[in-house]
């Protein structure tokens, strides 16, 4: 291997950065659902790299899983979409404000 | 490898063919299949659940809360504990909808999902896998993600869900990212061997530990509610249907503790961090916003949920002394028992006010004693249970968390304030209870009396007499409960 | 001769019955008046008269100077014992006491005929005997201690008797201010008022008892005179002078002395009986008794190298200051019962000055004999005084004398009874009880060669001077001159005036023959008593008398053992009292209106006495205005804003606010809850990596 | 006499949900009756106990917070005599009063019960219903509160003890705030709130006391040796939290509130009985367990009573409502208490707790008396009251004894509570030669006087002067009401002229305490 | 070099998530997500674990975001290109990211990963097989529950009608 494992962590903490990012800004439910599954990934790929540098075949066990429930979790995600966009005609989520105080 | 007769594989395996099989059966049967019998079904399974972890106990066959094990699950007194929580949990929102889900769509698979969702909280408090406890996580999650947007017809409803799968998914995905931290630097995904791994590791690799110790804080946070995990909390609870509230807040919320005390504090533990004071912090701004928020709530649903915001600040401080003092943990396990039976009794009194009048708001809860004086009396007693007053079951709990906390009061100075802040607190929080019972009961003359749902008055009268019986005798669980206290320092090692 | 002597059980059956048969009678009367309100009155002086024969039974012993000290067991707790200590000083008390009381009981018949409460009046008269009695008997101060509550109680309840507060009923003249404070009480206000101002007294005294029993361990009498080293212990730490001063305290607050007089002139708002009753035997000789009792204790204490001078000095001075005080109000005032009043306080500043002055002189037995001798001589005519003043309100109905005049030939009996006993006031030469006591006062104050004897030897004079002055004033108001205006109309509308019922004027008719009676052998029964308690402080206080005064006297005969200036003072203070009122009041010959306003300082003096002095006026601005301005203030400012508004509602409020903080940071938006979420993780990380 | 006091603490609350049932289905009269029969046998097993001297029962409880003892010693037994006797005659008292009140109720709402918002008609309640389902409530909440107040002074756990300590605010809360004058509701929330706080900081001091000794046991804690500092700490929790029980000074707003409005028997046990448990509390906690942290904080609870003597009085002249005026002389005589404890002195201990006994005889008659009033006249505003001794003669010599009891004037009971505690004030001022303590003893003094004024003034506007003339037709109270009070004045004498009859057990563990 | 390789497949994924975050039109940020998630499976690749690059491609690249595809051409157009997230909270979110980034880069770099390098052969993937058959089969089945709950619970939500609604709404209508 010629890359360190801090070239592969770095990439993952900037990821995970941009998928906050990306909550905590965007109100497009679908943009958001974007910014999580960037930071599954960039979990994803730490799981990856450390699992290569140990070497041990946990991590990318453990990888397969959480891309398995990553897409059970998109599934539910894309559901409550189409729920929402049924009732309001919309995604927008910070429209989504009746619950408050 | 686990043995095919521990609890935690036939809780699985019960609980999961139930669960699998009410949809398959839904579907064979053309969508006719009445409400009741897939309630019924699911009721069994859950007895049959909670009667082999009772089985379980009383044959001894169960380890006296050992932490950790070699393998993904174990069959311990501390998931026993936590499983007899969620089961009861479940078994209150399942006999709930008995009257909630009349006339509403997809019964079986409502069912079918509450099932599916008590198989994850049992396995997260079972689990001593980081890989297990993920995956039960999710198993608890996802379920409550479509839960709490059911009624598809409801706005608010699907609001609440919304919010709740955002923060869900991102928690998930900073628990995975805190996950791969702790097994990068371990090697393991075992918890045992990540606890020791934390234990002998480089001074420089600590930091990362701790980075993990923190997205494990802020991943289980936002299931217990901790602030500032806690805002989707409210909202949510509000939003979701009530007897889906009484699984959030009596149940999953549990489930964030099992994971936390199993990860968190033994991790922390054996970093050997100042992290107590870090959950303290935590703990009292918790306790703090969540009762302050409380008052003045005009929602009864939103009321309660910003009461077990405050009610995770006060199990955390039993978490956050756990080092200190031996009672904490006990005192954190013995109130999350109780909080499971309170709040469970309260929501579940939300969803038959629901059910019976559809009112939640405060202000039409006038009078109430006189229209559904069960359920009243019901609410009423788990409110002054939460608030601590005796001689009901909260009062104990809560006791032994904040003796707890004075006792650590020797070792470390901020200990008393622990207590004086939780003390403080549940004063406070008597201040909107009282309103609640000063509706209900003070004001309001015109009422008649309406039918109660039977299923409400079972399991109000069920809760009534836990409460009452724990206050006056809590000898038996405060026994159970050391019975299920992982010994913070001594029990390190697998 | 005087030895102890242990008393049989049927001699301390009687001393104890002297005070329980009154408080039985209490008892008794409510249920009896549940069925005949007419017999309470006659069970009430049945009582009155058993009570007083005990008494009787028990004066020879008395004599003989035989003490009866008997004990049983009371807060065996703490080990406490209740008992009866009679010894000649209280013998000869409780006989005064016991059969001037009864008297008053006759007279009430009378007076009180037909009163819808009777029963009440007869429950706490009997009360306010039994506890004068336990007073007088009491072998300890905690004991003696509800006595002395108990004639503040029966005194409250007496004096507020009438407690519908009708305006015949109230003392003095409506819509009179001094200071801007209303001259003109009804009965309920003067009762709360005597109540307090006694209770002022009493707490200085329970103070004094505490002090006492804290280095004593013992209330008793007996003992504390048995070993004196808790005096030595006190007077080492200066405690035994203050201590002594708060007993007497509450001898000021119960005998009305200065400073604490005030309340005496409104307590005329009660029946007249309840006046004769706690100006003549009850409630103001309590304090004298008090001090009588304590008095000899603290002097005997000089044995002992502890010298207790500055204490009698207090006793002297209150007694000299109020003697004047009260007498010269005497002189001004147009109500008849007042005029009383304020004359029973002036005299009891007599027995308080010889008692005082007492404790002064080498000769204790002197000053002693004389306060207790002046006290019983007073008791006489006061009562008697009293009882007449109440025939003729009964009579006139008016309190105003004022409203009298020209009596004399329409109630015969009760104007020659009058005279007897006011003469005895005004210390009419040799033939009055009252000159004999005064006399031996004038003495003992002249002859105790103290320093401050001058002067209070001069006010006591004086206050003889004037006390002659106002008794004449009286009479001539009351009998003499022209009928009133009130009494005309009266007549026009149909009322005789006549005399009061025989009910009424026996008891006061024996009470003038009496002292004129004893006042014509009064100087051996001056010396008899001289003798007797010389005897009893010898040997219950170990107080000697080195010599018998009148030895080398230069008056002749049967004056041989007078003082021939204090006789001299006496003689001429009477003349010159008498003679001045004879020209204002009996002669008519100055108008005494037209006297005062004719001088400038007269009339400034006469406003200032009339106004009291100012002393009550001042007492309610600080005592009872200032408080209550206080409390308001306190309750406006404080409770109501500070406490109750900003304990319940600023706690409310800043809960409420923090509330809506919280609230408010709940806006409902998903991607602020997000980015709290990221700030938090922050957070955590942070704090934990810190 | 096995399980003479379990069954004295435990029939009540386990006999209440049958007050409720023959309150409901049998009636009002049947209700009072039953209830005062159970209390009158519960107090026959408290007085038969406590004559042999100390009676103890234990029974096995908790592992950790240690087992359930009921004791009755020379401190418990005057408390807890004095409120079984004021709960028992107050369950007579209650019978008419309560009517009125019910009747009084049903007047405002029973007319309203008619019609519903959906314009059904409901069948409308008779007035004998309504009180009978009111009249069981309210007995079975009564029970309860008893049941509550006597296991407080009972208790030998600290944990048990604040158990109760707690029960015995909910029914009283409830009975406030259903019955209350208004604003019951806020008031009872008020009350409950405050005294809720108070426990809780209670219980703090509770906790830091019981888990450095180990045990909450009293009889472990006696004998433990506590670090100091924690002590102080605790004692500090522990006094202020009890200083709002007992109302003062700074923490007493609740209590006119409370006491004002709580319906008349239900002031008559609060003020007497309930708050002084706060006082029972202090004797246990404070001077027994922590000698010598008493010993330093004494001259502060001293002061702090004085200010409290001072502050009540005042307050309780301003008053114009007769049942504040007769709170605020509460908070006054909590004062007392907290005087009386302040001193280090048997005699002084000894006569805070007479005092105790004097306020729960002198205030029950004086509320009750009270009640009688709002009964019969229907008012009490003191402004409009005015010369009822002539229409009402025996509540008004009641009356009297009560507030002479309050005022300290022999033969009453108050003289024997008042002299025993100022002397010992005055007596440990000379022992320690202390100024401070010497000038307490003098205002304390004062403070008599004051209280002496706003009682006498009192029944003057209320009793005395002249009669309003639409009082005319006043009748005197029914004889439920009457003969309580009656009795409870007769005891103020008796007690007043023979102490013994509780100094005989108050005065040993005084000296025990003191001594050891 | 790899090193290029590595820099190209870093730039291609961190550059296609910002695209994805901030793109105009949905369909678009779609796409560009497809290319971050396919950069990550390059760094699989990278990292020698082709099964699970393979199953990152065929799961997430393969239906994901499929399925997003589809979902975002369900919803009306004008939403698909709407923008209009607040400036200031924009601003807020960009420091949030870069103190996340820079904080935990900074913890990442100081630490000791930052030196770990490895020349040992990468796991054989027989290995994953293992681990999933003996040592975390229970997991295994619990997420066998949570897909089929996910599934059932995805689809009850989606779908359109519900016939007991239905029914309840026609009586209302009736009414």
């Amino acid at each position: 291997m010629s890359n360190e494992l801090i070239d592969f962590v770095i990439v993952s903490v900037a990821l995970l950065a941009i998928g906050i990012y990306g909550l905590a800004v965007k109100r497009n439910f679908i943009r958001m659902l974007f910014a999580v599954e960037i930071v599954i990934n960039a979990a994803n790929l730490n799981l990856v790299a450390f699992a290569r540098f140990l070497p041990h075949s946990g991590g990318q066990t453990f990888a397969l899983f959480s891309i398995a429930i990553a897409a059970a979790e998109v599934a539910v995600g894309l559901a409550l979409i189409i729920v929402a966009y049924r009732m309001y005609k919309n995604i927008d989520v910070a429209d989504f404000r009746s619950l408050k105080g | 490898m686990i043995e095919l007769t521990s609890t935690p594989i036939i809780i699985l395996a019960i609980l999961g063919g139930v669960g699998v099989a009410l949809p398959v059966i839904n579907i064979a049967l053309k969508e006719r299949g009445s409400m009741i019998s897939y309630g019924i079904a699911t009721l069994i399974a859950l007895f049959a659940a909670i009667g082999y972890v009772l089985y379980q106990l009383a044959l001894d066959h169960v380890a006296p809360a050992a932490i950790f094990s070699q393998d993904v699950l174990v069959d311990d007194a501390f998931g026993s504990l936590f499983a007899i929580a969620m089961l009861i949990v479940a078994i209150f929102t399942t006999v709930g909808s008995f009257n909630y889900m009349k006339n509403k769509a997809n019964p079986s698979i409502y069912f079918s999902l509450i099932l599916l969702s008590a198989i994850g909280m049992v396995l997260v408090a079972y689990a001593t896998d980081l890989v297990m406890l993920f995956v039960a996580w999710e198993l608890m999650s996802i379920p409550t993600y479509v839960l709490v947007g059911f009624l598809k017809k409801d706005p608010i409803s699907n609001e609440a869900a919304i919010k709740y799968f955002l923060f869900g998914a991102l928690a998930s995905a900073i628990i995975i990212y805190g996950i791969s931290l702790a097994y990068g630097i371990t090697g393991s995904t075992n918890i045992g061997e990540v606890i020791q791994g934390f234990m002998v590791l480089d001074a420089n690799m600590i930091p990362i530990g701790l980075l993990a110790v923190g997205m494990f804080i802020a991943g289980f946070g936002f299931k217990m509610g901790l602030v500032p995990f806690h805002m989707w909390l409210p909202d949510t609870y509000e939003g979701a249907p009530p007897t889906i509230a009484t699984l959030l807040a009596a149940g999953t919320k549990k489930a964030g503790f099992a994971a936390a005390l199993r990860v968190v504090v033994m991790g922390s533990v054996a970093l050997s961090l100042d992290w107590t004071l870090a959950l303290g912090i935590i703990a009292v701004m918790t306790m703090t916003v969540g009762n302050i928020a409380a008052v003045m709530q005009k929602n009864l649903a939103r009321m309660l949920a910003y009461s077990s915001i405050g009610h995770a600040g006060y199990i955390l401080i039993g978490l956050s002394i756990a080092p200190f003092s031996g009672i904490g943990l006990q005192g954190s396990l013995f109130h999350i028992l109780n909080h499971a039976v309170m709040k469970g009794a309260a929501f579940i009194a939300v969803a038959g006010l629901v059910t019976a009048l559809a009112v939640t708001h405060v202000e039409k809860l006038k009078g109430l004693a006189r229209r559904m004086p069960i359920t009243s009396l019901g609410l009423v007693i788990s409110l002054l249970a939460l608030a601590g007053v005796p001689p009901l079951s909260g009062f104990w709990s809560k006791l032994m968390l904040f003796g707890a906390a004075i006792d650590a009061g020797t070792v470390v100075w901020w200990g008393p304030w622990l207590a004086i802040a939780g003390v403080l607190n549940s004063a406070l929080s008597l201040a909107y209870y009282g309103w609640i019972i000063r509706k209900m009961y003070f004001e309001g003359e015109k009422e008649k009396r309406i039918k109660e749902p039977k299923s409400i008055i079972a399991i109000m009268i069920f809760s009534i007499i836990f409460m009452v019986t724990i206050g006056v005798y809590p000898e038996p669980i405060i026994q159970f409960t050391e019975f299920a206290t992982p010994a913070i320092n001594a029990g390190l090692m697998p | 001769m005087a030895t102890e002597v242990m008393a049989t059980e049927g001699e301390a059956m009687y001393a104890w019955l002297i005070w329980i048969l009154p408080f039985i009678a209490a008892l008794i009367i409510p249920a009896v008046g549940k069925f005949s309100k007419i017999s309470t009155g006659r069970v009430a002086v049945g009582f009155a008269a058993m009570s007083a024969i005990s008494a009787a039974v028990l004066f020879p012993m008395a004599l003989e100077g035989h003490e009866i000290h008997s004990q049983v067991d009371w807060i065996s707790a703490i080990g406490l014992k209740a008992g009866v200590l009679a010894d000649p000083l209280s013998i000869i008390m409780a006989n005064v006491v016991g059969w001037i009381s009864f008297l008053i009981m006759c007279y009430s018949t009378g007076y009180m005929k037909g009163d819808k409460d009777i029963v009440r009046f007869w429950f706490w008269m009997m009360f306010f005997i039994g506890s004068m009695q336990l007073i007088v008997l009491s072998d300890n101060l905690l004991q003696l201690f509800f006595g002395w509550e108990g004639v503040g109680l029966a005194s409250y309840a007496l004096i507020s008797f009438w407690y519908r507060d009708k305006a015949q009923a109230h003392v003095g003249k409506e819509g009179r201010t001094a200071l801007g404070i209303m001259e003109y009480y009804s009965p309920t206000h003067s009762g709360m008022k005597a109540f307090i101002m006694t209770k002022v007294g009493d707490v200085m005294m329970l103070a004094g008892m505490f002090m006492i029993f804290a280095f004593a361990g013992t209330f008793g009498f007996k003992e504390l005179l048995a070993d004196t080293s808790w005096a030595v212990n006190m007077s080492a730490e200066s405690l035994l002078i203050p201590a002594a001063v708060l007993l007497f305290g509450g001898a000021v607050g119960k005998s009305a002395q200065f400073p604490l007089n005030e309340w005496l002139l409104e307590a005329m708002t009660g029946p007249t009986a309840v006046s004769a009753l706690i100006h003549a035997a009850t409630m103001v000789k309590a304090g004298v008794f008090l001090v009588a009792r304590l008095g000899p204790l603290f002097f005997a204490l000089g044995a002992a190298g502890i010298l207790a001078d500055q204490f009698f000095e207090i006793i002297a001075w209150v007694g000299a200051i109020t003697a004047l005080l009260l007498a010269t109000q005497g002189m001004v005032n147009p109500e008849i019962k007042k005029v009383l009043a304020y004359s029973t306080g002036s005299q009891i500043g007599y027995m308080m000055m010889a008692l005082g002055i007492a404790g002064l002189s080498q000769q204790f037995v002197d000053g002693y004999t004389a306060g207790f001798f002046h006290m019983i001589s007073h008791a006489m005519f006061k009562a008697s005084l009293f009882m007449a003043a109440g025939s003729l309100l009964h009579v006139v109905g008016s309190r105003f004398m004022t409203d009298m005049g020209g009596l004399r030939k329409k109630m015969r009996k009760t104007y020659a009874f009058m005279w007897a006993a006011g003469l005895a006031l005004m210390g009419a030469p040799f033939i009055t009880t009252g000159f004999w006591s005064k006399d031996a006062i004038f003495a003992a104050v002249y002859e105790s060669g103290n320093e401050w004897a001058l002067p209070i030897f001069i006010i006591a004079v004086l206050t003889a001077v004037i006390t002659a002055f106002y008794t004449t004033r009286m009479m001539g108001m009351v009998f003499f001159g022209k009928e009133s205006k009130h009494i005309e109309k009266m007549e026009s509308e149909g009322h005789h005036i006549h005399e009061a019922p025989r009910s009424m004027w026996i008891p006061y008719g024996i009470l003038a023959v009496l002292t004129i009676g004893i006042g014509i052998i009064g100087l051996s029964a001056e010396e008899n008593l001289h003798h007797l308690f010389e005897e009893y402080l010898d040997h219950s206080f170990g107080i000697h008398s080195s010599h018998y005064i009148g030895e080398d006297s230069v008056l002749p005969g049967f004056l041989s053992g007078l003082n021939p200036i204090a006789l001299g003072s006496s003689l001429v203070a009477f003349a010159t009292g008498f003679g001045l009122g004879y020209i204002f009041y009996i002669g008519r010959w100055v108008d005494p209106a037209k006297f005062i306003n004719s001088n400038i300082f007269f009339y400034a003096l006469h406003k200032v006495i009339l106004n009291r002095w100012y002393l009550n006026a001042l007492i309610y601005w600080s005592f009872v205005i200032a408080p209550l301005w206080a409390s308001r203030a306190l309750w406006r400012y404080f409770e109501k804003t500070a406490i109750d508004t900003g304990m319940n509602v600023g706690l409310e409020r800043a809960v409420g606010w923090g509330a809506k903080v919280v609230q408010g940071t709940q806006t409902g938006v998903p991607q602020s809850y997000l980015y709290v979420f990221g700030a938090g993780l922050l957070f955590v990380v942070l704090i934990l990596l810190i | 006499m096995e399980y003479a006091l379990l069954q004295a603490v435990f029939l009540p609350l386990l006999l209440s949900p049958l007050a409720y049932i023959i309150g409901r289905k049998v009636g009002h009269t049947a209700a009072t009756w039953f209830t005062f029969g159970l209390l009158l046998y519960c107090t026959v097993l408290v007085i038969t106990a406590s004559i042999d001297g100390t009676y103890e029962e234990h029974y096995p409880w908790t592992e950790i917070f240690g087992e359930f003892g009921l004791l009755l010693d020379g401190l418990a037994a005057p408390f807890a005599i004095m409120i079984y006797v004021l709960c028992t005659i107050l369950a007579l008292y209650s019978k008419p009063y309560m009517l009125h009140k019910f009747q009084e109720f049903y007047k405002e709402q029973a007319p309203k019960a008619v019609y519903q918002s959906d314009g059904t008609t409901l069948e409308s309640l008779s007035e004998e219903k309504f009180v009978n389902r009111q009249s069981g409530v309210y007995y079975a909440l009564f029970l309860v509160f008893a049941m509550g107040m006597l296991g407080t002074v009972l208790a030998t756990n600290l944990i048990e003890f604040y158990i109760f300590f707690e029960v015995m605010l909910i029914p009283a809360f409830l009975l406030v705030g259903f019955w209350g004058d208004h604003p019951r509701r806020r008031i009872a929330l008020m009350f409950f709130f405050w005294t809720h706080v108070g426990a809780v900081i209670l219980l703090l001091g509770l906790l830091a006391i019981g888990l450095n000794v180990g045990s909450f046991d009293f009889a472990d804690i006696n004998e433990a040796d506590i670090p100091s500092d924690v002590v102080v700490a605790a004692a500090v929790a522990i006094i202020i939290g009890l200083g709002v029980k007992l109302a003062a000074f700074g923490f007493h707003i609740w209590l006119p509130y409370a006491h004002g409005s709580a319906p008349t028997p239900i002031s008559a046990l609060l003020s007497p009985a309930m708050i002084g448990i706060g006082a029972y509390a202090l004797f246990r906690l404070i001077v027994e367990f922590l000698p010598q942290t008493y010993a330093d904080l004494s001259i502060w609870i001293t002061i702090w009573g004085v200010a409290t003597m001072f502050y009540g009085g005042a307050m309780a002249l301003m008053q114009d409502d007769i049942k504040r005026v007769f709170a605020y002389s509460s908070i006054s005589q909590m004062g007392y208490l907290l005087f009386g404890i302040g001193s280090i002195s048997t005699l002084g201990l000894a006569g805070a707790e007479m005092m105790y006994v004097s306020h729960a005889l002198g205030k029950g008659l004086l509320f009750m008396s009270a009640g009688i009033l709002i009964v019969q006249v229907g008012t009490r505003s003191l402004s409009k009251l005015g010369g009822l001794g002539s229409k009402l003669p025996i509540t008004a010599v009641c009356a009297v004894i009560g507030a002479l009891t309050i005022m300290g004037v022999p033969p009453t009971s108050g003289f024997m509570g008042e002299w025993m505690l100022f002397y010992g004030v005055l007596e440990t001022a000379l022992e320690e030669g202390n100024d401070v303590r010497s000038l307490m003893f003098a205002l304390g003094l004062v403070a008599t006087v004051l209280t002496m004024s706003y009682m006498l003034w009192m029944l003057k506007r209320v009793f005395f002067g002249k009669l309003p003339e639409n009082f005319s037709k006043v009748k005197e109270g029914s004889w439920y009401m009457l003969s309580p009070m009656m009795v409870l004045a007769g005891f103020t004498i008796v007690l007043g002229i023979y102490p013994d009859i509780f100094l005989s057990k108050i005065m040993p563990y005084m000296q025990g305490v003191l001594g050891g | 070099m790899v090193d290029t390789l590595f820099l190209g497949i870093a730039v291609l994924t961190i550059v296609s998530a910002i695209a994805a975050l901030e793109m105009r039109s949905l369909v678009y940020g779609g796409i560009a997500l497809m290319g971050t998630l396919g950069g990550i499976a390059g760094f699989f690749i990278l990292l020698d674990s082709p099964f699970v690059a393979l199953f990152q491609i065929a799961v997430y690249v393969g239906s994901i975001a499929v399925l997003i595809l589809f979902t975002i051409m369900l919803v009306k157009r004008e939403l698909i290109f709407q923008k209009k997230e607040d400036t200031k909270r924009r601003y807020a979110g960009i420091g949030l990211m870069l103190i996340v980034m820079i904080s935990l880069g900074a913890v990442v770099f100081n630490s000791g990963i930052s030196s770990i390098t490895t020349d040992e052969p990468a796991v054989d993937y027989r290995e994953i097989g293992e681990d999933f058959l003996i040592y975390y089969w229970p997991a295994l089945v619990a997420m066998a529950l949570v897909l089929a709950g996910s599934v059932t619970g995805a689809m009850i939500l989606a779908r359109r009608h519900d016939e007991v609604e239905d029914e309840v709404e026609d009586e209302q209508r009736t009414d």
